[in-house]
C-alpha cells in the first residue's frame, strides 16, 4: 500500500500535481486550509502508483510518498 | 524512487513563495543534490537580494547574504578562504545581470571554482514586478507599462552567451522546471556543475526559468504554459559548455 | 475626532484596493485621510493589511494601533491584526474563512459569509466589495454613492460588467448588514 | 487648479517632478519607493519624457549626471542601501556643480535591514555620505503634500545653486496616501545655462567637470562651493515653528515623528503644558539659529526621531550644553507608537515640574 | 595628403601623455575625423578615468567626465537629452571592463546611439601600471609581480566578444597604432562608427590598442613591435560587426 | 625585534597586516594608496595569502564580506571616491556583525578632485557614510610608525567587536617614508569564531545576515549595536594628550596636521605660551569626555584639519558654546604651511592677551 | 618645396617619426628641449617627400608639413 | 637642528630612488628623517619630485617649503621649485640640462655637467648617482660608506656590473664637488 501525505499548510494550491498525476489521482480540496487556500489531496491512495511525479513538481514539498514495498525492500537490505 | 521524502537539507518552515513560484522547486533541487552528494556539512551558499533573499530559512546548511547584486564577489571570498567547500551562489535575473554584472562576469573570468545557481524569472519578483535584464520583448511589467520595447531598452539578456565566451568557465547549461521530466534534467545539472566544482576545475553556472506566476500574472499551471510555448524561444534548454 | 479602519487578508484578496476606495470616499467627504498600506516582502505570499484614518482635522500619525474598526478576510488575519482593535470597536469577519472568532472578547462581532456571497455573485474576487458593503453600512460618514464614486476613482479601467459586479456586491454587503 | 486625488507620497514626488518641468527620470527599483519609478515609467512617456530603468544604482546616478550636464532637468530616486551606492556619483555632481533632484525613501538599516519606515540616513544626508567637502540641500516633508510642493522647491534650488537637492522621506512618507493638489511649477527665476553641454556652436567649450590638477584650482572650487554653502545657509534655511512662541518645552522633529508630534501638542496644550514643535524643513542648511533662539524661553528639549540619534547632534550644536536635551528614538524600523512619546513627555513634564 | 597641418580641433596644450602613448595618436584620429565630418559644434565626448581623463584639455569642443567606468551611463543621459548630437566615450581598459563593465553591457544592450573609443593599453596607466582585465597571461604589472597567472585570474577579457552577441550592438571594429597604414585603417572604423552613430542605428564601438611603453617597460618603437608579434595574437583587428 | 625599514604609510599597513595574521587582501587601485595593493600583490604568496585585484571597489568589499564571513582577517584599502563605493558595503558588514579592517587614504574631493592629501573624509568616516545607524571605530595616526601600530590594533579591535574597523590616513601618509619597526602581532586574546561560516559539521547552520524581516528582530540587532557601541566609547577611545595639562590654548588636530602641530607647539612653549595638542586617536570614538575636561583651565581651542571644518563638530560637541574654537582649515587639497599656523595662533594669541 | 615644421616643445622624442620616415630624413636632435627631452629634426627638407607618414604616426602632433604643390594647388581652386 | 634635501627631475631620471636614498641613509646614522614624493598624474610627463628632511628630533612636517639643498636635473625643474630653496640655500644643477641659471640670486649655487659625465660612465641613468655624489660632498651628516650601504637598502635586486657602475658615478660626483 502506498501512504499519499499532502501536508495541508505547506500546500498553496498551485495546482502543479494535480496537473502531472498520471493516475488523476489529485484534486483540488473545497476548504481552505488556514493561510485561506484550497490545498491538494489525495483522490485515493489505493490508485497511486508511487511515481512520485507530484514530488518532483510540488513547490513547496508538501508531498511525501511512503511506498511499502520501498520501505520493506529498504529494511531488507 | 518510488519513495519520497523530504531531504532533511531542507527545513520545515513554510517558505514565503507565493504559489506555484519557481523558487521552491529549484530550492528542492540543490538541497535534493547536496544531499544526494553527502555535501551538506561542506556547502556554503550565498543568497542573493530578490525573492530567495531569506534562502537560508528553508537550505539546512551554512549560508551567507550578499549586497544586492554581489553574490559571485561574496562567494569568491568565501571560496578562497575555504578551496574544499562547496561554494555556491543562487542568484535572481536583476540580481545576476543588472546590477551584478561585472562580478558575475569578472568572477567568470577568473574561473573562480564556485557554482552559480541562476533563477531567471524574467522579472522582478521582490520589489514588485519591475522589468529585468531578461523581460522578453513586449512584456508587460510595473516598468514596462507598454510593454518592453527593445529599442528603447533593449532585448533580453542571456547570461549564458554572454560568459560562453570565458576559457575558464566550464560548465554552462539552462534548465526548465515544467514538468517532472525536465526537473530531474534540471536537477542533473545542478549535480553536474557541482561535481565539476568539486573536481576544481572552475566557473560553473546553471540558469533555470523558474517561474513567476504572480508577476507573470498568470496560474501556475499556465506560466509553466508559457515557459514551454515562449521563453523557451528565447532561452533554449541544455548544456551550452562543458570542459 | 479620528475614525480608524483596519482592512485585512490575504494577498489576492483586494485589501488594499478596498481601502483605497475608503480613503477615496473619506476624501470625497471633505474629511481629512490618510491610507497606510503594508508593502514589500510582507505581502509576498502572507497576510496583508492597510489602515484607513478619517479625522476632521490634521491627521498627525497615519498609524493605526487602535482601530476602531477591524475587517477581516481570513482566519491568519484575524489572529494578526485582532491586537490593532480597539477594546470596544467593530470586529467584521468573513465568516466565510474564519472559522474561530474571539471568545470573552468585548468587541463588537459581526460576521458574514463574504466569500459565499460573492461566489454565488459569480467571482469570488468582488468579497471585498462585499465586505465594504458590510462596513459602509456601519460608517455614517460615507455615502453609499460617496463610496460609488470612489469606486470610479480607484477603478479607473474597469470593464462595464466588472463594475456591475462589484456594485452588486457591495449592495448585497449593505443588505446583509441590515438584515 | 489642479484636481485633488489621493496619492502616496512617491506618486506625489514623480508627479510634482514633472509638474516641475522634469522630463529625465533614471531609477533602479528598490521598495519602499517603486511606485515613483512605476509612476514615471508610465507618465513620462505621456510628456514625451525619458524614463530609463538603469541597470543599478550607480548606472542610475551617472545618467542623472549625463543629463544634468546638458542643462535640463533630471531625478533619481532610490532608498537607503540604494542611495549608500550612489555616493560617489553625489560627490561627483557637487564637484561638477551639476543640480539634480535625488530622493531618498529611507528604510532600516544597516545592511540589507528591512524595508520598514527609517530616518537613519540623517547623517548621510546632511553631513555628505560621500568623499569630499560638499554638502547637498536636504528637504524633509511632513505630508504628501509638501512632498510634492518641496520637491517643486527641489528643482528651483537644484537649478538655482547648481547644486545636487536631496529629500529625506522616511518609508512611511513614500507609502502613506493623502490628498493632494499638485499644481504645474510656476517659474519665478529664470536660470542661467550657459554652462550645459549642447555642442559648441558659437561659444568656447563646456566642460563638466570635478578633477582639477592645477595646484590652486580644487582649492578655488572648494572655497566657491564653501562660500556658496554659506550663502545658502542664509538664505535658504527653513523650518516650521508650531507654537513654540510661549513653550517651555520643544520637540524637535521631522517627517512623519513630527506630524505625531503635532497632534501630541495639541493635546498637550489643552491639558495646560506649554509645548511646541520646532520642525525642520531644510534639514541642510540645519535652522540652527531659529532653534537656538528658543533657549531665550525654552526650558528643555525633546528630540524625536526614527533612528539611534543621529537629529540630535545637530540640535546640541545648536543648543551648546545650557538646556537639557532629552531623546526618544526608535531604531531598527520599529514603528513608534503616539503614546510612547506622551509617555516620555509625561515624564520630562514631571521632572521639570520637580525643578520649577 | 601631402600636407598635414594640425586639425583645429586640438588645442595647443602639450599632452600630459608619455613620449610614443597611444593615447596622443588616438586623440588625434578622433578630432580629424571629428573635424572632416565638420561636427565639431555637435559632438559631446565624455572622458574615463583614466590617462585620458584630462583629453578636454587637447580636443576641442564639448565633453563631460565621468566617474570611473561609468562614461556609458554619461553618455546615455546625454544622448537621450540631446539625441542629435555626436555623443561618444573615450575610455580605457580599466574603466570600461573592469569597474565600469556593467554600465558597459548595459549601454551597449540598449543599443544606446552612442560610440565608444576602447583605448586598450593592456595595463592601468593612470594608477602606476596595475593588472587590467586585458593584461596579457603572464604580463608582469605592479599587481602581478610574479606575471598575470591566468588560473588565478583569469584571461585577457575580449570587449567586442563579449558584446558581439547583443542584437542592438551595430558596429565593433579594433584596430592598432602601429604604423602610418593601421592608424589610417583605425582611423577609418573611427569614421564608420560615428557615421553609423549619426545615422541612428545604435550602439558602436571601436577598441584600439594603444601602447603604454612606460608600463609596458619598453622604448616606443619596441612597444608598436610588441604590439604586432604578440598583442594582436590576443586581440585579432578587424571589423567584427557591422550591421 | 624586526629590522628598522624605511617605509611609506601604505606599506607599513600591508606589513602590519601580514603581522598581523591577514591573509586575505582585495583591493581596487587608486592614488595615493598604490602601495598597498602593490605590496600585498609581492607579499601576499609570499605568506600562501590572496591578493586578488578586484573588478572595482564594489567587488573588493564584498569579497571582503565573504572572507570575513569564514572567520579569517581581512583588508581592503582605497581612497576617497573608492571609499565613497564601498559604503554599501560597509553598511552591511557593521548589520553583518562581521569584522573588517578598511583603509581609507584620503585625497581631495569633492567628485574626482585630485590626489593631493586632504581630511576631508572625516564626516563619512565617523559618522558613516552609509545607511542606517552604524558605526566603525575609526584610527587615526600620525606616523608611519603608528600607521603600522594601528593597523595591528584595527585587526584587534575588528574580532573583538566584530565590525569594520576603518583606518583613516591622508594621502601624505600614505606617501611619505619614515623608519619603522613592525613585529608581528602579539596575540593576547582568543576570539570566539563560532558564528563563522565553515560548512556546519558537528553544529546547527551559521548565517551571515543583516536582513531580519521579523518585526523585532532588526531593532534587536540595533540595540545590540548600540549598546556595543557605547561599551566601546567607554573602553576604546584614545587621544594623545601633549602639553595640554596647563595649556591655556590647545590646538586639536590628528593624522599630519597633529605632527605638524606638535613641532610649532615646542616652539611657541620655549616663547613662553601655553600651548598643547589634543590630538584623537581614534576619531570614533570621539575622546569628548578628554577634551571637554580641558576646558577645566584651557581659555581657547583652535582646530586644525585639512578640511573645510569637520572636525570641529566634535569639537563643538564636546565643548558646547563655552570656550572660543578656532578654526583653520585647508580645502580642495591645498598644502598647509606650518607657517600658517603659526600666523593663526599669533593673531588668536594676541587677541587672547588683549583680553586677559 | 616642402616645409618640415617640428615644434620641438611639444616633441617628446619617442623616434615613431623617425622609424616611418621612408627617406629616413628624420633624426634625434642632439641637445635636449626645455622638457629634457632630445627631439625630432629635419635633415633635409629637400629630401622630404611630403608623403606625411610622420604626421601621421605622431603622437604629439608635433609635426607640421607644408608642401608648395599643395599649397599653389589650393590657392587655385 | 633639520636639514631638508629636495630633488627634482623629469620623469625618467631617477629621482625617487635618489631621495630614498639620502633618506636611508639619513636613517642609518640614526638621524630621523622623512621622505616625501610627488605621486599620481604629477609624474606623467611632467616633472617629478621628492623631499627629504634630516633632523635630531621628532619631524612635525615632511613638507619641505623652504629647503636647505635643492638638486635639480633638468631646466623645468629648475623654474618649478627654486622658489622651494631657502634664500641662502645650496642650489645644485645639472649643467647638461641647465642652462640658464638664476640670477641676482643669494643662493650658493654649483653646477656639475652630470648627464655628460653619466653618459662617458657609459649610461645617462646613472646621472642620478652623479649628482648623489656632488651633494653628498656637502653634507657632512652622512658618510660615503653610509650612502653606499643605503644604495644596497635601495636597489635589492641589482645586477653586480649596474652596482659597480652607480658607485663610480657617485665617486665621479664627489670628485668633481671637490675639485
Ligand atoms: C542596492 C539595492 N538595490 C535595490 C534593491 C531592491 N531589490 C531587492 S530585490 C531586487 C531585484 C529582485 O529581482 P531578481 O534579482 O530578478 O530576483 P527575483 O525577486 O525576481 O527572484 C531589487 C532591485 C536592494 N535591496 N538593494
Ligand atoms: C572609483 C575610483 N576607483 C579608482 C580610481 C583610480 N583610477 C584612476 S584611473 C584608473 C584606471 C586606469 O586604467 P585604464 O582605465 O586602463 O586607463 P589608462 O590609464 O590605462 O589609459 C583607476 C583605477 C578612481 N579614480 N576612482
Ligand atoms: S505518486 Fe504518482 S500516482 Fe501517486 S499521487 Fe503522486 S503523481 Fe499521482
Ligand atoms: S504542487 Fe504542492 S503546493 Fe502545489 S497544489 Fe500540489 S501539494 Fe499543493
Ligand atoms: S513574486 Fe514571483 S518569484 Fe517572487 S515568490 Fe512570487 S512567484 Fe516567486
Ligand atoms: S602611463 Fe602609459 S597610457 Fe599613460 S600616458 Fe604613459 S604611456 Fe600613455
Ligand atoms: S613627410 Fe614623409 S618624407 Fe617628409 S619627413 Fe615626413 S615621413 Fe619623411
Ligand atoms: S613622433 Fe612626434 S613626438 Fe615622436 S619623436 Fe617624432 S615628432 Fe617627436
Ligand atoms: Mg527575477
Ligand atoms: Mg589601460
Amino acid at each position: 500500500m502506498t501512504e499519499v501525505k499532502i501536508n495541508c499548510d505547506r500546500c498553496k494550491g498551485c495546482g502543479l500535481c494535480i496537473v502531472v498525476c498520471p493516475k488523476k489521482n489529485l484534486k483540488m480540496s473545497n476548504d481552505l486550509n488556514q493561510f485561506g487556500n484550497p490545498y491538494a489531496v489525495c483522490i485515493s491512495e489505493d490508485e497511486c502508483i508511487a511515481c512520485c511525479l507530484c514530488t518532483k513538481m510540488c513547490p513547496d514539498w508538501a508531498i511525501t510518498i511512503k511506498d511499502d514495498k520501498t520501505v520493506n525492500k529498504k529494511q531488507n537490505v | 524512487m518510488t519513495t519520497y521524502t523530504v531531504p532533511e537539507i531542507l527545513n520545515e518552515a513554510r517558505t514565503h513563495y507565493c504559489a506555484g513560484c519557481g523558487h521552491g522547486i529549484l530550492h528542492r533541487l540543490v538541497a535534493e543534490v547536496i544531499d544526494e552528494m553527502g555535501q551538506r556539512e561542506s556547502a556554503i551558499g550565498v543568497a542573493p537580494v530578490g525573492c530567495a533573499v531569506i534562502a537560508y530559512e528553508y537550505l539546512n546548511f551554512d549560508m551567507s547574504e550578499a549586497a544586492h547584486g554581489r553574490a559571485p564577489a561574496v562567494a569568491t571570498g568565501i571560496k578562497r578562504s575555504l578551496p574544499d567547500r562547496l561554494v555556491f551562489t543562487y542568484q535572481g535575473d536583476g540580481d545576476l545581470l543588472a546590477i551584478g554584472c561585472t562580478e558575475l562576469v569578472h568572477a567568470a573570468n577568473r574561473g573562480e571554482n564556485i557554482t552559480i545557481f541562476f533563477a531567471n524569472n524574467n522579472v522582478y519578483g521582490m520589489t514588485g514586478g519591475q522589468m529585468a535584464p531578461t523581460t522578453l520583448d513586449g512584456q508587460k511589467t510595473l516598468t514596462t507599462p507598454y510593454g518592453r520595447d527593445p529599442k528603447d531598452v533593449g532585448h533580453p539578456i542571456d547570461a549564458i552567451k554572454l560568459l560562453q565566451n570565458f576559457d575558464n568557465v566550464v560548465y554552462l547549461a539552462r534548465g526548465i522546471l515544467t514538468s517532472p521530466k525536465e526537473i530531474m534534467k534540471t536537477k542533473r545539472y545542478i549535480r553536474q556543475a557541482l561535481e565539476i566544482q568539486q573536481q576544481g576545475k572552475g566557473f560553473s553556472m546553471v540558469e533555470v526559468i523558474s517561474q513567476c506566476p504572480t508577476y507573470w500574472r498568470m496560474t501556475p499551471v499556465n506560466a509553466l504554459k508559457h515557459i514551454e510555448e515562449t521563453v523557451i524561444n528565447q532561452f533554449p534548454t541544455g548544456i551550452f559548455k562543458e570542459l | 475626532m479620528e475614525y480608524d479602519i483596519m482592512i485585512a487578508g490575504s494577498g489576492g484578496q483586494g485589501i488594499l484596493a478596498c481601502g483605497k476606495i475608503f480613503a477615496y470616499a473619506g476624501m470625497n467627504e471633505d474629511l481629512q485621510v490618510t491610507y497606510y498600506p503594508s508593502y514589500g516582502a510582507e505581502v509576498r505570499g502572507g497576510t496583508t493589511r492597510c489602515a484607513v484614518r478619517y479625522s476632521d482635522g490634521v491627521i498627525g500619525s497615519p498609524i493605526v494601533d487602535a482601530a476602531d474598526a477591524l475587517i477581516v478576510f481570513n482566519e491568519p488575519s484575524l489572529r494578526k491584526y485582532l491586537s490593532y482593535l480597539k477594546p470596544n470597536g467593530v470586529l467584521i469577519c468573513n465568516e466565510s474563512l474564519v472559522h474561530k472568532l474571539p471568545e470573552n472578547a468585548t468587541y463588537k462581532i459581526y460576521t458574514i459569509p463574504a466569500t459565499e456571497i460573492a461566489r454565488e455573485l459569480g467571482s469570488e474576487k468582488v468579497c471585498n466589495m462585499v465586505m465594504s458593503g458590510f462596513m459602509l453600512q456601519l460608517l455614517p460618514a460615507v455615502t453609499k454613492q460617496g463610496f460609488l464614486n470612489a469606486m470610479d476613482d480607484v477603478f479607473t479601467d474597469i470593464k462595464p460588467a466588472l463594475k456591475q459586479l462589484n456594485q452588486s456586491a457591495l449592495e448585497k454587503g449593505m443588505a446583509y448588514a441590515s438584515s | 487648479m489642479a484636481k485633488k486625488v489621493l496619492l502616496c507620497g512617491n506618486e506625489a514626488i514623480a508627479e510634482a517632478a514633472i509638474q516641475s518641468g522634469c522630463r529625465y527620470y533614471y531609477g533602479y527599483p528598490i521598495t519602499p519607493q517603486n511606485e515613483i519609478s512605476a509612476y514615471m515609467a508610465y507618465r513620462m512617456p505621456q510628456v514625451d519624457g525619458t524614463f530609463i530603468q538603469a541597470e543599478s544604482e550607480l548606472a542610475a546616478i551617472n545618467m542623472v549626471y549625463g543629463t544634468s550636464a546638458t542643462g535640463k532637468r533630471v531625478m533619481t530616486s532610490s532608498s537607503s542601501p540604494g542611495i549608500s551606492l550612489k555616493q560617489e556619483g553625489i560627490s561627483y555632481l557637487a564637484g561638477s556643480e551639476l543640480p539634480a533632484v535625488i530622493i531618498n525613501v529611507m528604510r532600516a538599516g544597516p545592511g540589507l535591514g528591512n524595508i520598514t519606515p527609517s530616518q537613519a540616513d540623517y547623517f548621510q544626508a546632511t553631513r555628505g555620505g560621500g568623499h569630499g567637502d560638499y554638502r547637498t540641500i536636504v528637504l524633509a516633508p511632513a505630508s504628501v503634500q509638501e512632498s510634492a510642493d518641496l520637491t517643486k522647491r527641489a528643482f528651483v534650488l537644484a537649478d538655482r545653486y547648481r547644486m545636487p537637492v536631496m529629500m529625506l522621506l522616511d518609508g512611511m512618507q513614500g507609502q502613506m496616501r493623502e490628498p493632494v493638489v499638485i499644481d504645474e511649477l510656476k517659474e519665478t527665476e529664470s536660470f542661467d545655462k550657459s554652462w550645459a553641454l549642447t555642442g559648441c556652436k558659437g561659444r568656447k567649450p563646456n566642460i563638466a567637470r570635478s578633477l582639477y590638477l592645477d595646484v590652486d584650482a580644487l582649492p578655488d572650487l572648494n572655497e566657491r562651493l564653501q562660500k556658496q554653502y554659506a550663502d545658502i545657509a542664509k538664505r535658504e534655511t527653513d523650518v516650521e515653528l508650531y507654537k513654540t512662541d510661549d513653550a517651555d518645552l520643544i520637540i524637535v522633529a521631522y517627517g512623519t515623528p513630527a506630524r505625531m508630534c503635532r497632534t501630541i501638542i495639541d493635546k498637550f496644550r489643552k491639558q495646560g503644558v506649554k509645548l511646541g514643535l520646532l520642525r525642520p524643513i531644510t534639514l541642510w542648511p540645519f535652522p540652527y539659529d531659529v532653534l537656538e533662539k528658543t533657549a531665550d524661553h525654552a526650558q528643555e528639549y525633546l528630540v524625536v526621531e526614527w533612528s539611534a540619534g543621529q537629529l540630535i547632534e545637530d540640535v546640541r550644536l545648536a543648543l551648546g550644553k545650557s538646556k537639557p536635551i532629552h531623546f526618544h528614538g526608535v531604531i531598527g524600523g520599529r514603528l513608534m507608537k503616539i503614546s510612547e512619546i506622551e509617555t516620555k513627555l509625561d515624564s520630562i513634564i514631571a521632572n521639570m515640574g520637580a525643578r520649577i
